[in-house]
């Protein structure tokens, strides 16, 4: 069935077991994002040194799978890194499923491959690192120039 | 001749296709519905033969093409029980047709701070937000009827919130999410005894079961096209005529005019008034195919043959475990729209898996996000049926259910 | 590979048909085109293989109809240079899109007493008329070029005209009577130096020659899809993205917001905002295949042809006694939009005589009143071509003009 | 040609040489009636006792000689009379071509039968018939209650 890209065991793992679940008290940045479409809500908190990354939210799997490897790939590494894997996974999003993607960078984040190719669903996996991306600004941290997502 | 779903949808091409691979099992009506060959051999012709534009020429075209406009209103007027074609104004869809009264019907009352605009929390956001907006450019103040647990319209407040300070009242006929059938005949005769004026958004009622404006004694409706076999990008505003005659204009431009200077113009009567620039000819030649073919098939029989539906939908969604309905339990007093949620899973995650199984349903806030506030979730999964809904279409949607929970278990 | 009206003429099955007995001889594409099998097919294998509503389901119909929806609006985009495919607004004709302009810009600018809008005599009624009601709405004054006898916009008093009060000025690019193509540079580069907004309304450019909104340099532009081979029920409104950003909403409802609560909603970015409701989905995706037709032809070639059709036409008529054109008198600076007068006869007639010979052309005032007054009549008899118009057919008016004349001599 | 129903002589000749035309100082009331399709426009003055029935336009063939083939049928009858006149014009009008005219009521106004036949200049024929009900209304005389017409 046309579902095996979607819904990948990684995702469904980390849907079931979050990783990093909870918004912190002590924290330099906060956005809150909204999907108008589906009504998923994100909030996202970062430190400055991106040393502590925490969220909460309510979305479908993809979205709270997403923040869940988010969570993982980012938090503790520095501003260059952490844009770097940022930009990545965007252009993964991005691609339709045309764009390779590089493991080694991505980690879990490489089971969000084939969510690519499901365009209304693509929203719902970059939510996270959008309301991150925000969060980072305003806690003083420039993540990157990724290209613009359309709502 | 009784009610033959099968001959139906022979009527639909759309139904002789597949999704990822399963035949197509279309639930999403209330958001669109599939359009039969009658009513696209009706436009195409009128696109390759009589192509014109309306109310402009002498010549041929576009007088035929004005005489098939005019018939499509007159089709649309009788199809509601319109008093005459005249109150029926063409708009590009239900959103644009509400949005011309929150400003012409505002303007009309001369609405400032103390007046009073009544909807309800059961409204899609398009009998919302202009009501907001209006009442953000004139200071009145905006109320609203709650939702009961059943999900019904609680109209126990109705005395206090329906006052002398009310100016005008607009809720929605069928809810796009619960289901629920609004019975609006004590809030009318409340209205009328402080003297509001009443709307009905009837984008979910005119499509399902037969609407008759005298009968409900509102003074606006809105529907829309696209939700009734008709195409998109065609509305429709019915008002009570003396009411479109004393109300101002909303969009300006060609065709709404008597008579135009540098300095000064004035305004044709309605419903050209209320129709700026070129109208969506095709559209609402369309919209009137689509009447004629509802009327062939008689919305009773369409009504009846879609309870018949949301019950076998209701037994079976209530079969199925995890499942919990949102709205009214039983077919009385609802039409075949029934919104549920699965323990534990996202509507969005719910959907996708149907989808891939050829189940086309809607999850989301369904544009009535209030409505989803009301029962405490972020959003819903929605089936909703039409003429051309089966049974095994129900039985598709049940299985699928059952792979959601697999996936997800 | 040269442009070959015959192959062109064999995408329209409208001519096939006769009017009164004569082959179809249309001459009112300034009113409304004709549409090509290419556009009419698209439309309808979109009803029938991949109806949805847009921007609102995860199901396969869904997005397979916003895939298209969306793929329309970067045609759009591309075809008119603007800078991404956000910058482009589907309304439902030119004249929404003024409206819309005019009330969402006109609040942005917070119009008073003192505040100058700026429109010309040339306009058609609907980028007059909103611009009337937004003055009555806001207390700032309308202001207007004049016409020259020339039929050209009278720029004598731009400088005053165009001063530090004017807080917008629209004008038409191609005048839908006269024929007239307004270089608007100078116009621009004033409005820029006091700071005003600059709208082009372009329903009868953006058809007929290539239109790059960079190059153009203004704010707005509208136009009108059953203008160039699209169908009816649609039009675009494109802003620059920075000024759209800043705008508050025109039309409020489903689709355009961010989130709602029944007290306060938050709204959509660009172009969301402006499509409140469900869009007329099959016009933009038929729209979106006009664009591929004209682009396929080529723009430069359509205008070219369009050119030698003006100079014959204008040779022609010019032949005919008794006949006054109004309106540049040489293709140079105008477009294939011919009005004029027959001495002692009155528009209705000659149309009407013209019509019993299969001529269709439009007589009357065509929603541009001023330009009739400016001319001192009352109405206008107006010849109009597009990429299908052949000389024969200017032959088909010219002939008919000698019977009009015989009738009535 | 198709025109032979529209174009007859007599409306040709009321159209060259109208009856009535231009307006009289004197009258009781008074209306202005415009075609907004088309821009038409005419003036009808009437006295209280329909001795007089003046006019002025600006028109097509159709409504100019529409409005001297009022003048020479109204000018100068009861009320009751210019009303049964007016009622049958109307009618006659708005009956498609369908309406068989009665000519010792309405004399050179059957030559407006073919008309009838074109939706489109209906409204003209019917201009100054609809401007004289106004003015002798607004004059104090009720010429009945004719359908109403749409623009
Ligand atoms: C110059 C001009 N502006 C605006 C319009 C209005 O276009 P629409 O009627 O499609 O809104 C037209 C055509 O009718 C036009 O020619
Ligand atoms: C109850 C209700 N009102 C209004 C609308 C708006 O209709 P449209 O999007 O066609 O304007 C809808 C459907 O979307 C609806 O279900």
């Amino acid at each position: 069935m046309m579902l095996d890209g979607l819904y990948q065991d990684i995702i469904l793992d980390h849907y079931k077991h979050p990783h990093g679940r909870g918004l912190r008290e002590r924290f330099d940045g906060e956005a809150h994002h909204v999907n108008p479409t589906c009504g998923d809500e994100i909030t996202v908190r970062v430190n400055a040194d991106l040393s502590e990354i925490s969220y909460d939210g309510l979305g479908c799997s993809i979205s709270q799978a997403s923040a869940s490897v988010l969570h993982e790939l980012l938090q503790g590494r520095d501003a260059h890194d952490a844009g770097e894997i940022h930009q990545a996974f965007v252009e993964l999003m991005q691609g339709r499923g045309q764009v390779e993607p590089d493991e080694e960078m991505l980690g879990d984040g490489i089971a969000f491959a084939g969510v690519a190719k499901f365009p209304a669903r693509v929203k719902c996996a970059l939510l996270p690192w959008m309301a991150f991306k925000d969060a980072a600004a305003r806690a003083g941290v420039e993540v990157g120039a990724s290209p613009e997502v359309k709502a | 001749m009784s009610f033959d779903v099968a001959r139906v949808r022979k009527d639909f091409p759309i139904f002789e296709r597949e999704v990822n691979g399963h035949p197509l099992v279309y639930l999403d009506s209330a958001n669109t519905s599939q359009k039969p060959v009658q009513v696209l051999d009706v436009m195409r012709a009128h696109q390759e033969r009589h192509n014109g534009n309306v109310s402009r020429s002498v010549h041929t075209l576009g007088t035929e093409s004005t005489e098939r406009y005019e018939a499509a209103r007159a089709k649309v007027a009788a199809f509601i029980g319109a008093g005459r074609p005249d109150e029926v104004i063409f708009t590009k869809n239900s959103t644009e047709a509400i949005n011309l009264v929150a400003h012409a019907a505002g303007q009309l009352l001369a609405l400032g701070p103390g007046d009073e605009i009544v909807i309800s929390e059961m409204e899609h956001h398009s009998n919302l937000v202009p009501w907001q907006l209006l009442c953000e450019r004139t200071g009145a103040t905006l109320r609203w009827f709650g939702i009961t647990d059943e999900g019904r319209l609680d109209e126990s407040g109705l005395d206090e919130l329906v006052n002398e300070r009310t100016k005008l009242v607009s809720v929605v006929h069928m809810s796009n999410v619960l289901g629920t059938i609004n019975d609006v005949s004590a809030l009318v005769a409340r209205a009328r005894q402080v003297g509001a004026l009443v709307m009905l958004d009837c984008s979910q009622s005119v499509p399902h079961f037969p609407v008759d404006v005298r009968e409900l004694g509102v003074d606006f409706i809105a529907f829309t096209g696209h939700k009734m076999l008709g195409p998109t990008g065609i509305g429709v505003l019915w008002g009570r005529f003396d009411l479109l005659s004393e109300m101002p204009p909303f969009l300006a431009g060609g065709s709404m005019i008597e008579t135009v200077t540098m300095g000064r113009t004035t305004y044709a009567p309605p419903p050209a008034r209320f129709e700026a620039g070129t109208p969506p000819i095709t559209e609402a030649i369309g919209l009137g195919a689509a009447v004629d073919y509802l009327t062939g098939i008689g919305m009773d029989e369409i009504h009846r043959h879609e309870q018949e539906i949301t019950r076998y939908a209701l037994e079976q969604l209530s079969a199925v475990p995890d499942v919990r309905i949102y709205g009214p339990a039983s077919p009385a007093g609802r039409g075949g729209t029934v919104s549920f949620g699965v323990e534990g899973v996202h509507p969005h995650d719910v959907g996708q898996i149907l989808d891939a199984l050829g189940v086309e349903v809607r999850v989301g806030h369904h544009c009535a996000r209030p409505v989803c506030v009301r029962f405490g979730v972020p959003a819903m999964t929605r089936a909703s049926f039409y003429l051309y809904t089966t049974t095994e279409e129900i039985d598709a949607l049940a299985r699928g259910l059952d792979q959601v929970r697999k996936v997800f278990g």
